[in-house]
């Protein structure tokens, strides 16, 4: 692999790892989501930087649409996420 | 004959999109489309049977560039169990949601899961089945949330970020796979993958999250809450269908894809979690107060059977041997999806004519409800595994096949899971053929009995004493 | 000297977003996270950039940082701000069994890093890598667009982005079965109403601009729709009643759209003796621009319908 | 001689915004932050994007870098106007 693709690619594996040690340690909620998207987002750099092939070079178009599919797979469990948080927080139980 | 990949995906999806815009006419639309599934599900398995596995070139592109549909003998036989025991709960839960309003949001959902269900089961393609995962994921969340209860909402959302972790996890998988192998074809990478750090590191996280969403202990935690607080119909399903379709892409990537890249030492690692799932979940639905969890946390205990024996097929070789147990297993996960459907529909009954589902009150229940007894009677006779259910049959190849290779540990827990599941059936039994006087005023439906009655006859009687058939269709099929 | 500034700028603009990661997900204060994460996204869109992929870089910034910020900052008007006792001690008390705990999965995240990257190292260069791109490159023609990643993701994984539109779905349906929408805002002052004035239509015609382009240039359905869905929340936050977000029937119609669209495609033509979702290389722009028109409102009307929080109030739903 | 005259507008453009996010950080109360924040971004931003036109030389793609400093310009200025206001019925309150 380039530098490059080394560069980003090991930063991915970072951010995975960040978002995972988040999403089961944090105790707030919202940031577990965020964590789990910050994981997403490592996901993603990974298979960018697999898609690299160097300046001036076209990269590997693959990798590029799946990462489309997950950003929009991503906000979509995140909305659903979010709106059932806020049912929580609407209607606290009444012990 | 591959018209019938198109239908399972097309059918329900169309039918969701229907049921959306025309609310009013929404039943009908489950019960007609139900039908025609269920008819796509049974021209799939014949063809299976005759022509051997199948599959579709989406789009026309060769796979690889594109995506294909694939079924063998094993999908063929689960996509038959999902279209029953969606059509048998479609028919119950046409009955149970009393409100036009209520059924008007829960009909797309529900048909929604359903896509999801048969997609993740025709997919050949890696990336697509972690969509799939996704669509499945997030319709049996804003399912198990629909009552809006506060305890319901709030096993929906930790459900929802459990599932969503294993996806995550499933997806890393995916991406190592392909820097590793450009391909996302799985019949592609089944003959290219090679032993290595790569492919180690892929299978063990996807692994890992299809065992978080398949809620193998002692990534269980999240499933009793979920399945304990949603609605009757979505319960069975999740029971019955949603969490056996994480088991089933383990099986498919641990016995196909990575055939040669698994260890006995990483089969029997399953299988000790297998014998935890067996004996904690036992235990505590022995324990449990009320039926729901008693049957969530049963099945925790059923879904580890279907790990308990991976070690036992992966010390068989490749052949003949290890497709009787194979079979065995197939035989387990039916019997299971049939029975527990069955025994979570049954358990709605009671719990909309008692208004409560507490086990120690439901002395004299036979009297009122006794068609609903019998299906949960019934039910257990296949989470126990006596003769002639299905598990019957699926657990004595198993056993046959740890006796010979020398495994006696699996034996010995399978026994003990066994006796603790007929201890806590007959608890149930024990109160319900009580002599009290039943206080409630019991009228059952028969839309909503007669499913549970069919799904379980079906995981006692058919099973067992059609199962050889199973057999043959997987090796047909394959 | 070329190649060593864009180390450089490589390793500042990854540390930027790795700590900002950091930040955002040690804080224990929600505004603050929701704000570092937005950056966050943004940096991510550089990146992104960075590696030639301007498609991936418009969603990113679109729907990545731009729409989920926005689901996130509204997310904190109902949010507990964090309690009183935890806000002075960063580090709150733990036993040692929790201390042991979190010490444990830390570990655990580190050596799933280091066995990614081991397992990096292992990647053989050349062989087959290209093999994908090379057929892509190879079927652009017949595939009726002459952007790659348009071409992948409307034609030759075009199933995968009709499950995509059906999680969409799915989610809006499950916000939707939760409850009523939540209160709408304030109506604007003059400065921010003059704004949306102007900002509404050029959003809209940005969003046009983006659809259209996508056949040849970074653009497409996506992140036409995340633009359009930024349209109504613009709106939204002005205080404007009407959003541009149908009601009843016809917001059920937008919203399916996207599936509907696809499926009628796929299944017409699967009647005509093609394949599912096998367009005829001449008809192809034109199917997927049509696909696309509709995909961009379905998408923009679930983003928007997520953002309102439920389903719109004005019409009574009849029992 | 083009490119040393971009060069340079770029590089004086950065130097704005720098000079701004220093004043973010250093000023003592809301006002003269946000001040500093957008009279910097205004400016920097335009002298990138003159620089930026300088440098690519094509009409088409000079009009888009000039809607997109509009576009800028006029969420900067609402941004700010409303967090003042806010800030400014904040301490009305107190």
């Amino acid at each position: 692999m380039l530098t490059t693709q080394w560069l980003y690619a090991l930063s991915g594996c970072l951010l995975l790892a960040l978002g995972l040690r988040s999403a089961l340690l944090h105790p707030a909620l919202l940031q577990r989501i965020l964590a789990i998207n910050v994981m997403g987002s490592g996901v993603f750099m990974l298979l960018i930087a697999i898609a690299y092939r160097g300046p001036g070079m076209p990269p590997d178009p693959i990798p590029h649409a799946l990462v489309l599919t997950g950003i929009v797979v991503a906000v979509s469990a995140t909305a659903l996420a979010l709106a059932l948080a806020r049912r929580l927080t609407r209607e606290q139980p009444h012990d | 004959m591959t018209d019938a990949l198109i239908a399972l995906v097309a059918l329900p999806l169309t039918a969701a999109l229907l049921a959306l815009l025309l609310p009013r006419i929404a039943t009908a639309l489950v019960i007609f489309s139900g039908l025609a599934i269920t008819a796509s599900a049974i021209a799939l398995l014949y063809g299976v049977n005759t022509a051997g596995a199948l599959h579709y070139e989406l789009g026309g592109w060769t796979a690889g560039l594109g995506i294909a549909l694939r079924a063998d003998g094993l999908s063929a036989i689960l996509l038959l169990m999902i279209a029953l025991v969606m059509f048998a709960a479609s028919v119950y839960a046409s009955a149970y949601f009393g409100k036009a309003s209520e059924r008007a949001q829960f009909w797309p959902l529900w048909l929604l899961l359903w896509t999801a269900l048969n997609a993740l089961l025709l997919s050949g393609d890696l990336f697509n089945l972690y969509v799939t995962l996704e669509l499945l994921g997030l319709s049996a969340v804003a399912l198990a949330a629909l009552s809006g209860k506060h305890a319901a909402v709030q096993a929906a959302l930790r459900y929802l970020l459990v599932g969503l972790l294993g996806s995550m996890l499933f997806l890393v998988g995916v991406a190592l796979l392909y820097a590793g192998y450009a391909t996302l074809d799985l019949a592609t990478l089944t003959q290219v993958v090679k032993p290595g750090p790569i492919a180690w590191s892929a299978l063990t996280l996807m692994t890992f999250g299809l065992l978080l969403k398949t809620a193998l202990f002692p990534l269980h935690f999240w499933l009793p809450p979920a399945h304990g607080s949603a609605p009757a119909p979505v319960s069975a399903v999740l029971s019955a269908l949603v969490v056996k379709a994480a088991f089933y892409l383990v099986l498919r990537l641990w016995l196909d894809v990575f055939a040669d890249i698994v260890t006995p030492t990483a089969a029997n690692l399953l299988g000790v979690l297998g014998a935890g799932a067996v004996l904690w979940g036992s235990w505590q639905a022995l324990r449990a107060e009320r039926l729901k969890l008693l049957a969530a946390y049963s099945t925790v205990a059923q879904l580890g059977y279907l790990f308990l024996f991976f070690p036992l097929l992966l010390a068989l070789p490749p052949g003949p041997a290890r497709d009787v147990a194979t079979g065995g297993l197939v035989m387990l996960a039916l019997t299971h999806g049939f029975a527990k459907a069955g025994l979570f529909l049954a358990i709605g009954i009671v719990q909309q004519r008692s208004g409560h589902d507490n086990i120690q009150e439901l002395g004299g229940m036979v009297q009122r409800l006794p068609l609903t007894t019998f299906a949960i009677a019934l039910a257990g006779v296949a989470l126990i595994g006596l003769p002639p259910s299905g598990t019957f049959l699926g657990k004595w190849q198993l056993i046959s096949a740890a006796i010979a290779t020398g495994q006696w540990l699996w034996v010995a827990v399978t026994a003990i899971g066994s006796l603790l599941a007929a201890a806590y059936i007959f608890r149930i039994l024990g109160h319900a053929f009580g002599n009290q006087p039943y206080p409630h005023q019991a009228v059952a439906v028969a839309r909503e009995e007669w499913p549970a009655l069919l799904l379980t006859l079906t995981a006692t009687l058919v099973l067992g004493l059609a199962g050889a058939h199973v057999w043959t269709l997987l090796e047909n099929g394959s | 000297m070329n190649a060593t500034m864009l180390l450089i700028f490589d390793a500042l603009l990854l540390a930027s977003i790795i700590g900002l990661a950091w930040a955002a997900l040690a804080s224990a204060d929600a505004r603050r996270s929701v704000i570092l994460f937005i950056a966050f996204g943004l940096l991510l869109a550089v990146a992104w950039g960075r590696l030639l992929a301007p498609d991936v870089a418009l969603a990113e910034a679109a729907i990545g940082a731009g729409l989920t910020g926005a689901l996130l900052l509204a997310a904190l008007q109902w949010q507990p701000r964090k309690t009183a006792d935890t806000t002075n001690s960063e580090q709150p008390t733990h036993t040692l069994l929790e201390t042991g705990f979190r010490w444990l999965v830390t570990l655990l995240c580190a050596a799933l890093a280091g066995m990614l990257a081991w397992s990096l190292t292992q990647i053989d260069a050349g062989t087959a890598k290209d093999a994908l791109a090379n057929a892509v490159a190879a079927n652009i023609d017949a595939s009726g667009v002459s952007n790659p990643v348009t071409a992948v993701l409307l034609n030759f994984r075009a199933y995968d982005t009709l499950l995509e539109l059906a999680v969409l779905l799915t989610a809006v349906l499950g916000i939707f079965a939760l409850g009523p929408a939540q209160a709408g805002y304030r109506i604007a002052g003059p400065v921010f109403s003059s704004l949306t004035r102007w900002l509404t239509p050029l959003l809209i015609l940005t969003a046009g601009y983006l659809l259209w382009v996508g056949a040849h240039a970074p653009g497409g359905a996506f992140q036409a729709g995340a633009t359009l869905a930024a349209a109504g929340v613009v709106l939204r936050l002005a205080g404007r009643d009407q959003i541009g977000l149908p009601r009843g029937n016809a917001l059920r119609i937008a919203l399916g759209a996207g599936v509907g669209m696809f499926l009628l495609v796929g299944l017409a033509l699967f009647a005509l003796g093609r394949p599912f979702l096998g367009y005829p290389p001449a008809w192809a722009g034109a199917l997927i621009l049509l696909i696309e028109t509709a995909a961009m409102l379905a998408i923009a009307a679930t983003l928007v319908s997520a953002f309102i929080g439920g389903q719109p109030t004005e019409e009574k739903t009849r029992c | 001689m083009t490119d040393i005259l971009a060069s340079l507008l770029i590089m004086a453009g950065l130097f704005f915004f720098m000079a701004g996010s220093i004043g973010l950080l250093r000023f003592p109360d809301l006002y003269s932050r946000l001040h500093a924040l957008t009279k910097a971004d205004n400016l920097g931003l335009g002298l990138l994007i003159i620089g930026l036109a300088l440098h690519l030389r094509d009409p088409l793609i000079a009009l888009k870098l000039l809607l997109i400093w509009l576009a800028v310009l006029a969420a900067g200025a609402t941004s700010a106007h409303l967090i003042a206001r806010h800030a400014r019925r904040r301490e009305k309150h107190v």
